[in-house]
Parts: C-alpha cells; structure tokens; sequence
C-alpha cells in the first residue's frame, strides 16, 4: 500500500514546521528567556534552568512531551498534582536552614509576619482585576496568586496546585521570576523608607544558640502548627522534619541524603514539571499577564511592609535595630538577606547586617506557610 | 464584584491577624523554650564529662581494625 | 455572603482546638516519645527518627496527611504496600554487608536457624492471647506478630504489609524498639544461661575468605533459595542482589548508590510511611499493647535459643565455640554482635568476639527471610 | 482442619522442585551466564549485572517477582511501560558527554549518520525472516529490532517499549550484548575494510572549543529536532538537557546528582526491569533467536557503512581524517572509540585518535535518536 | 511479503535520508554557531576583566564566617 | 480455640524443621563451594601473586582506627 510518497507524506506531517503555532513558537522562545536568565543573569537557576528546559519541551508540536503519557507530564501528575515535590523540597529547605539567628531573636518573627502583608494586598489586586473585562479571578485563583507574594517557591507551587492548578505554571513563572529580581526590586523601596541614619544601625553580635534550642526549634514549630493551624502542617511539617534531621545530630547520612541528592532529583524534576504547565495553550493570556503585573506588587509591598515593621521596631528597641532587615521577611533566602547586607554596607562600610537578616528571612519561610495555611482552611474548604 | 473584594478585605483581616497572633505566640513560646534549655544546660553544666564506653569503643575499633586486616591479608609462605 | 465572623468559624473549625481527640493528643506524645528515645537514647535513630515524626504528622486533625491524597498516605501506598520500601532497604543491606565471616564458618548458620525460634514461639504466643477476651489475631495476624522475633526491620514490615497490613504500625514499632533495646534485653539471658568458662572461651582466628568465594556467596544462597523456597525469593532475592552488586567488583558505583543515597532516601520514606501506621484510630487498642508484651517475649526467647544453641555447638566442637555468639543469632545487626562482644569482654578482657558473632548475626538475616518466606507459603497462600 | 501433613503439602506445593519448568531453569541459566560476561569478562557490567539478576528473579516459580505485584513487574510498569528510565538515562548520558569532540569536527557528524546504515539493513532483514516458517515480525517489530544497529541501549529500550514491548527483553539482551562485543566484532571488519596507509593517518589536533559553543550545542540540537524531527524529542530533548545542566556552568549540583546519584538508581531499576522480561515463556522462542542473529548483522553492517563514510571522507580532506574514527559512529560509548583507538595503535604505535574517534562515536548516539524519531514517526504512527 | 520487504526498503531510503538530511543539516547550522560566538568573543575579548562583584562577595563571605565563628565559639569565661 | 494453637504448634514443628533443614544445606553447600573455589585458586595461584598493596592497606586500616578514636575522643583539659 505505502509507496515512498506516502511515507514521506507521514513523515512530513510529524515535523515541527508542519505543525507549529505562533504560540509554541513564542512560548519556546520564552523558554530560552527564562534560561537566557538563568544561565547568564543567575537568576534561580536551581529552578529556571529546568523550567525554561520544560518549557521548550512542552511546546514541541506532535511529541506530546507534556501530554498524560509524556515524561513531564508523568512527572507533574506523580509530583505536583500530589503536592509530593515540593513538600520534599521543603524538607530539604528544612534540612539545609539553620534556623539559629531566628532562635536568637525571635522577635525578628514581627518582621517575618509583616511582609506577608504583600500575599493579601495581592489577593485583593487579583479580585479587583476582575472589574478589567477578560479577568475572571475566583476566590481561590487570588489566594493562589497572591501567595506569590510569599517569595516561597515551593510554598506557591504548592498552594497553586491545590487551589488553582491552571494557573500554576504562571504563578511559578512569576514567583521564580521575582525572587530572582529581589536585588532590583528591594534596594529603592528599602532606601526610600528608611533614614540614612536608620540604615547606619549597627546590631548587637547575636548570643550562642545551644545544640538542644535548635532541636526544640523544629518540635516547636510543629506543635503549634498541629494546635493551630492543621491546614499548614504539611508545608510545615515537612520543613520541620528536615530541620530535625539537620539538627538532631543522631542520623547524619539522611540528613546528608535530604540537603543533597534528594532534593537535587527532586529539583530536576519538579523544574521539569512546572515547565510543563508553560503550554502555549495555558499560558498564553490576560491572566498571565495579570499574574505577572500582581506579582511584581506583591513583592514591592511585601518588601515595604517588612521595612515599616522593621522602623517600628527599630523605635520600639531604642535604635537598636536596623530596619533595613525588615526587608528580609518576605523569605526569597538567602538571596533577600544578601540585599539587606548589601544596602546596610552602602550605608555604612562595616555594618555587616547579613547574620542579623536571616532570622526575618527565614521567618519569612515559616510566615508564607502560616499564610498559606490560612488559604487553604478559608479558602480551600 | 465589591462583594468579592469585601470577603478579600475581610480574608486580608483575618490572615494578617492570624498570621502576627501566630508567629507572636511563636515569639513567646521559643523564649521560654530557650530559657528552660538555657536553665537545665547551665545545671548540667557540672558532672557533665560524659565519656563512658570510650575504652570499650577503642578496643571495638582496634580490634575490628586487626580482625580485618589479618581476614584481608591471610599469611601464606 | 461571607462576613469576617464566618470566615473566623470557618478558620475556628479546622484548628487542632477544635478538633483534637483525645487518642490523637496521645499518639502525638507517643511519636514525641520515639523521637527522645532516638535522639537522646539513641535507640535506632535512623528509622524511630522519620517514624517517630512521621506518627507526629499522622495524628493532626483536619491536615489529613496520612489520607489517600496526604503525603504519608501516598508514600504508603507507593512503599509499603507494594513491598518496594521494605525490598530496596533489603538491598541496601545486602550492599552494605560483609558476608565473609559467615563464609568463614558456615556452622554458625545453624545459630541463625535457632534464634528463629522465637518467631515462632511467639505466633503460639499470639494464638494462646485470643483466649484473653478482646484479641482476635488470625493465623495471619499471629505469623506477622511472630515475625517481630526475626529481629529485622524490613523483613518484619514486608511481611506484615502481606499478611496483616492493619498491625503493621504496631509490629514495627515492637520489631524496631525492641531491636533497639537488645543491649538492655539480651545480656541477663546470655549471663544466666552460659557458665563464666563458656564465656571465657577465645575463638580462633578466622581463615581468610577470598573475593570468588565472596562473589559466589549471595548466587549460592539465592539458587538454593530458588530451588527450595521460592515464596523467601524476594528477600532473599534484593540481598543477595545487593550483595553481588557490592562482592562483584564491576558495579562499584551502583554499589555505592545502593549503599548511600538509595537507602538513605528509601529509608527517610520507609520510617515516614510506616509513622503513618501510628494512626491513633488504628493504634490505640488492645492488640497493640498485646503485640508489644510478644515481641518482648520473642526477643527474649530468640536469644536464648541462640545461645543454647551455642551451647551444644560449644560442646560438639570440644569447646572451641563461645556460646555467647549464639545471642547475635537473632539478626539485629551489627547491635546484637556489638553485645556479645561486650559480654566476651567482661568475662575476659581480651577476649573479642566481635568478628565472630557477625557470622550467627549475618545467619539470623537469612534465617529470618527463611522463616518469613515459609509464613508467606503456609499462611499466605 | 490442618495437620502437619496439610502444611507440608501446603509448603511443597511451594517449593522451587515442584514448580520448575525447564524453560524456566534454563532462563536461570542464561541469567547466570550474563552475570558471568559481566563479572568476568566485564562485559557492560553496569547493565548486564542488575538485567542477569533480574533474568534470574523473573523466572523462579511461584514468587511472581515479574508479575503485576512483584518488585520487578511494578518498577517494570513504572519505568519502562512509560518511558522515564530510559529517558531519565539518557538526561544522565547528556550530563556524562562532553561533546568538545563533535563541535570541534562537525564533519564527523557524517560518520554518525553512515552507520545508522545497520538499523534500516537490519529491519529489512527481520522482514526478509518472516518468509522463514515461525517468524511474523509486524513492520513496528522490524523497526523495534533495526535500532540495536543504533548500539544505544537507552534508545532501543525506549522504541522497543514503544513499538513491540513483546519483544523488548530479546533487543535489550542482543543491544547490550553486543555492544559488550564491539571489540570482537569490529576489528576484524575496520582491518578488512581499510588499508594500512589509510590506518596509519594521524590526525591534526583538535581546536579548542569554548564554553559559550558547549552551552549552544544542546540547543542548537534541541531546536533543529523541534523543528524538524518532533518524534525525536523525548529521547533528543532529556540528552540535550542533561548536557545542558553539565555545561551552562551555574547548575553543578544538580548536574552531579544527574551524572551520579540518579543515573545510578534509574540503571538499577532500568536493568532490574529490563531482567523481568526475560521470562522463559515470553523469551524462549524462535523470535529471540532471530533476533540475536539480526543484531549481530546490525553491528556489522553498521560499522562497515561507519567506516566506508570515512574513507570518503578520507579522500575528501586529501587525507586528512583516518577512516578508522568512522567505526566510533556506531555510538557504544566510549567502547567504540576505545576499539578505533586500539586498532590504530596497532598499525602506528604513536597514532592516538580517542579524541577524534569521540566526535563521530557522540555522533552516533544522536544519529540513532535520530533514527529512533523517524521509526516512531513513520512506523509509530 | 515482498509488499512488507518493499516497505522496508523504502522506509531505509526515507530513514537514512532523513538521517543524512539533519545530521547534515547540524554541521551546518554548528558551523555557523560557532563562527558566530567566536567572532563576539573576539570581540569581548579585550574589555572583558568581568570582577564586578567580586568586592561584594568577598566582604559577603568574610563577614558570613566572622560572625559564624562568634556565634559558634561564645566567649565564657 | 485449641484447634488453632494447635495450628500454630504444628506450624512452629514445620517451621523449625525447614529453617534448620534450609540452613542446614547452606552449610553443606557453601562448605562445597568453598572447597571447589580454594582448590582451584590454589591452582591459579603459581602464576598469580597479587599482594600489592599489602602494605598500604595496613597502613590505611590503622590510620582510619586512629583517627576514629582520636576524633570520637577529643582531649579536653
Ligand atoms: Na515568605
Ligand atoms: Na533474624
Ligand atoms: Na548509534
């Protein structure tokens, strides 16, 4: 029956030439932008490296790569649609997090809780879009962009895919993509609020935190998480876990397995996953670009509302607090403890700020996942 | 629609309240977790000096060392 | 609709207030109480650790973390049910064992035969307990219980997981507890059974065992396994896989990922699968205080049925044989022979038997995958 | 009901004795003869020894190791049935290649190309097999066997799994058989074909290839498969993006974990897996034999095609590039550079071509990707 | 058969076609590739020294590790 | 009730029974195979020499004993 004509015909209807939409094209291009990013502006590679991969794949005409018998989309429905990948991500965040400059000052907690203020702002943002015609944002479509706001990868993939799974691969896109430009967003609104003479703060050295204080930490955590807020216990549960691993000093090698290997095969894959949600099809519309103008609000305010907290503790301690760390609660770690020390040494060349913001930054993390809680028990019922 | 952005505005109160009440009640509970740690390390800080099984444990790894090292490199003449 | 009232409630009721039962408050302390024993007593911290706070995790109202779509539930489903867990562990083992001292002395394998005793003294036990109103064990149930006296984690959950998955949670937590009591268990059994003269006896040197002697081991074990015992072959079959890829010289980095990472993450999911069997619903009641008083008694039985073994191979090879290596018959490795080494050196203090007891210790492994994969014929079929 | 003699019925019914057939001790025979060509004549030991073991561990009666609830058959229907471990190995190979070589000599790609010859040679010749009585190979089949020609065990795993899962254990066998045999099998025919002059060439040393082209190739390739050979893309798309992570440079720890960790876990499995289709009843019939014939053609032809390229190319360049690098295309790597290496040296003690052998031998894994995309287009349709 | 066996050649003219097509294709296109990076790092060449940063970090990582001995060695006395 | 422990004791007669006869083979065949692997090493052997390394090994061995003990016990004053 076949003659070489019709072989060829078979052949040429599989190539990507014949079968390409503008918005594949456009889509991988972006792809390549988020691996334009990654690769020579350093932007999260960890991440963007294989989101941008995922993304080519998922747009590749006939292959189906991201289609329910595709290897991402195998990877997204076992690791994503479960909430399987980042909660293990979290255990290894947890299992790689001292948590010893919060145990410290635990008042930096204020600052942490501040800087949530972006992810409700953000909700509001999205609800209020609804009145621009082509916008149809649901309750738990806002929560969901609004955790973007959270600066917590791993938390707003989770809660995207429990509230709002269409939506996913934009708000991932998004709180990737602004967690990497924390060094451009923060510095001017952190300047602008905050005196010279206020940047200039030097803090106190922080005091020894014992072997057993950080193992209570973790044990802490949990037990008010578990009284609480339930809804948040398995991000935080999760994150707890790794950190006892960390800390508890009796089981080194799973320790060891959760900071490395485990959480790398996990990185891959979920990177992979969640470029398979930047199908043309998906992606390409109002609300992404809508995600995409609340995320950068959200992360402006987030950032403002840390540094106010921050000035008010500062009068509140005497000066003794510089509210340049205020900045860091809205997590991003390290890289938005990495800006405050930045912005601390313009002001003052030994003003060395970094220990004293990674306690707001990383109860920055604990904070989105509390928020996240929230959502989901409001919302998500 | 106003009614949508009024339950965000009521959600916005609430979370940000639970949010501060939780990590404020957080604030309180590792501080006194810090001080009764603190309290019990420094009572403990005396007879501490807790080096039991160390000989037993040189001996093990000593001869665990020699047991192996003849298994491994057996004489033969 | 919503007004900030309702939304309070609708937060109100999916708190731990509001939803805590009293068994659940319970459990928590329990899982709490594996953890202190792990990390303060050190009791086999490498599984009671994920165990411990994975029974935590279980036991959060509302969270549902060990439900069907929570993050233990489906680690159980993928792990333990189909058995992968507790196999890729055997592997592990078998990766991480040196067989030579039993290739050594193949007679210590009868020590191995013996301590499986209390396997099966304790299935009578379970049996005998339905007289006692309130328990109703099968045979099933009672040969899952016995299996607590092999004296081996992965071998007790595999077979439990086949036989009677609704005790699983108890019967790890007896097999690993009591694993992890063998120093306080087994010397008063060995000191009242064996006579200071027995314990003084010194053993020979132990001949060298060459590398083709170590390859042909696990095939050896397996085919003889294949011929006789095939329901064993599982077990069987992943230790002495990993085994080979360990003594077989090609394969030195599977063999070091099967060591290392492999186990380690299987390892982390194991201890979090099987906490999720710490369910206060399905702990909480008679049989699994029942199955915590017999795998005491199997402990106790299988070490003494190993030394009174001993005992007879003391006196057939003329008084060549240290009774006390009987005791490591049980399996627990490497803690049983680390006991017997102990009880060698206070009755002499140059007298190590260390080298010696990993023969009987090594046998016990097997010795209880034989058991087990009998069970599975006469019981499971 | 039971007595004694009940159980011991019941436990002989079990037994290896009373079960065996002999296709299935035979299998138990081959399993142990892959296991020996790995262990002692190191042949692919990576792969031969988890898929001998595997061999043996599918056909022990009773056990059902291979069956829907057996380890085998679940990490069989996870891996295999839906393609991530051959392609989770080829994201490794990706990150293990340094394709420095082929960018260096683009021309070498040619030789690639040539020896996919032995795939297409080879299909027809498994059509040709169905005039003889008891051979029905379909076209997909005939497909499915060209590619051990490819001499890449990952792609003939994956277009095996896709276009004749029947036959998928007898191709895996003869694709890493025989790639374990390029030594035997291509000297003789690189001798035959190639004149001592022709050996004798040395070759000019390669120009240095920057890290900005090594971060290009993986694109550059990935979007001239987008654009042309989308049915290439799983396969050419996880390669490509293994070798992405190991060169953009900003990625190291997860391109450690792809080239190590993961890699390794996902070769256990795959040979595992692999092993579980050689059961007796599905292995043990003409088809296999067949098979194994037709794949040693393959090798041979497509070495011969590789090499006669490269005495074109040899006369094109004036003399210039060694026909003997045109062997490597066949892909098996780095065996088959390893063999023109060898071969060369035999002619010319100080002619090293490793190095210019590599082009062409990395050539041919993507020329047989290639090949693999065009199958699945026309065939898989 | 024959009809199968003319398939088969016919898809060997298609595969290998194909097969020479692209690869060909590649040399082509890596050819270019390469020109084109080398030309722009040719170019770079000269006002390259990219040590932007490098004060930054080094103030970053000495700093990091003063306060990580502080916080691990109190002083007691 | 006592049909069932009866079961068990039965079970137990079994079970025994096919643990020490299963463990018992081991020992013969392992003991076989031992036997059949020396004999022929033995022969191998006049060609053979391989103790290479001996002595770096030792030295190793001792080494890693040494540094276990000293870093499970530091010396404080
Ligand atoms: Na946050
Ligand atoms: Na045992
Ligand atoms: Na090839």
């Amino acid at each position: 029956m076949n003659t070489l004509n019709e072989l060829l015909i078979k052949l040429w209807v599989t190539t990507g030439i014949a079968n390409f939409e503008w918005g594949q094209v456009l889509m991988i291009g972006i792809g390549l932008l988020l691996l334009y990013l990654a690769i020579v502006k350093k932007f999260e590679p960890l991440l963007l490296v294989p989101m941008g991969f995922g993304a080519i794949l998922s747009n590749i005409p006939v292959a189906e790569i991201s289609g329910p018998d595709g290897i991402l989309g195998i990877l997204y429905h076992t690791g994503i649609e479960t909430g399987l990948f980042p909660l293990l991500i979290f255990m290894g965040v947890g299992a790689l997090t001292d948590f010893g400059a919060l145990i410290a000052m635990p008042r930096t907690l204020m600052l942490g809780a501040a800087a949530q203020f972006g992810i409700f702002v953000t909700l509001i943002g999205a609800l209020a879009l609804n009145m621009v015609p082509g916008f149809e944002f649901s309750l738990a479509d806002a929560a969901a962009i609004g955790i973007i706001g959270g600066a917590d990868g791993p938390t707003a993939i989770f809660l995207a895919s429990r509230l709002s799974p269409d939506l996913l691969g934009a708000i991932a896109v998004a709180a990737y993509s602004y967690m990497a430009l924390v060094p451009i967003i923060q510095p001017p609104i952190m300047r602008w609020l905050t005196t010279e003479k206020e940047r200039k703060v030097r803090m106190e050295q922080m005091r020894h935190v014992s072997k057993a204080e950080k193992i209570a930490f973790p044990l802490t955590v949990l037990l008010l998480c578990v009284i609480f807020l339930p809804t948040a216990a398995p991000l935080i549960g999760m994150l707890t876990f790794g950190n006892l691993l960390r800390e508890c000093g009796v089981v080194d090698r799973l320790s060891n397995t959760a900071q490395h290997e485990l959480i790398n095969i996990v990185t891959i894959f979920l990177g992979l996953s969640v470029g398979s949600k930047l199908q043309a099809d998906h992606f390409l519309n109002m609300e992404t670009l809508g995600i995409l103008l609340l995320g950068m609000i959200a992360f402006g305010i987030g950032t403002a509302a840390g540094v106010l907290m921050g000035k008010v503790m500062y009068r509140l301690s005497g000066g003794k607090i510089n509210p340049l760390i205020g900045a860091a609660g809205v997590s991003a770690v390290p890289m938005a403890a990495r800006v405050v020390n930045k912005v601390g040494l313009e002001a003052d060349h030994h003003n060395f700020l970094l220990m004293h913001a990674m306690g707001p930054n990383v109860a920055g993390v604990i904070g989105s996942a509390v928020a996240a809680g929230i959502l989901l028990a409001v919302v998500g019922g | 629609m106003d009614e949508l952005i009024n339950q965000g505005l009521q959600l916005m109160a609430l979370g940000m309240g639970t949010v501060f009440l939780f990590l404020g009640l957080l604030i309180f509970v590792i501080t006194l977790v810090s001080r009764v740690i603190q309290k019990y390390e420094l009572k403990a800080e005396a007879p501490a000096s807790t080096s039991t099984s160390s000989h037993d444990d040189l001996v093990d790894v000593i001869s665990a060392a020699i047991q192996q090292y003849r298994s491994d490199h057996p004489r033969r003449k």
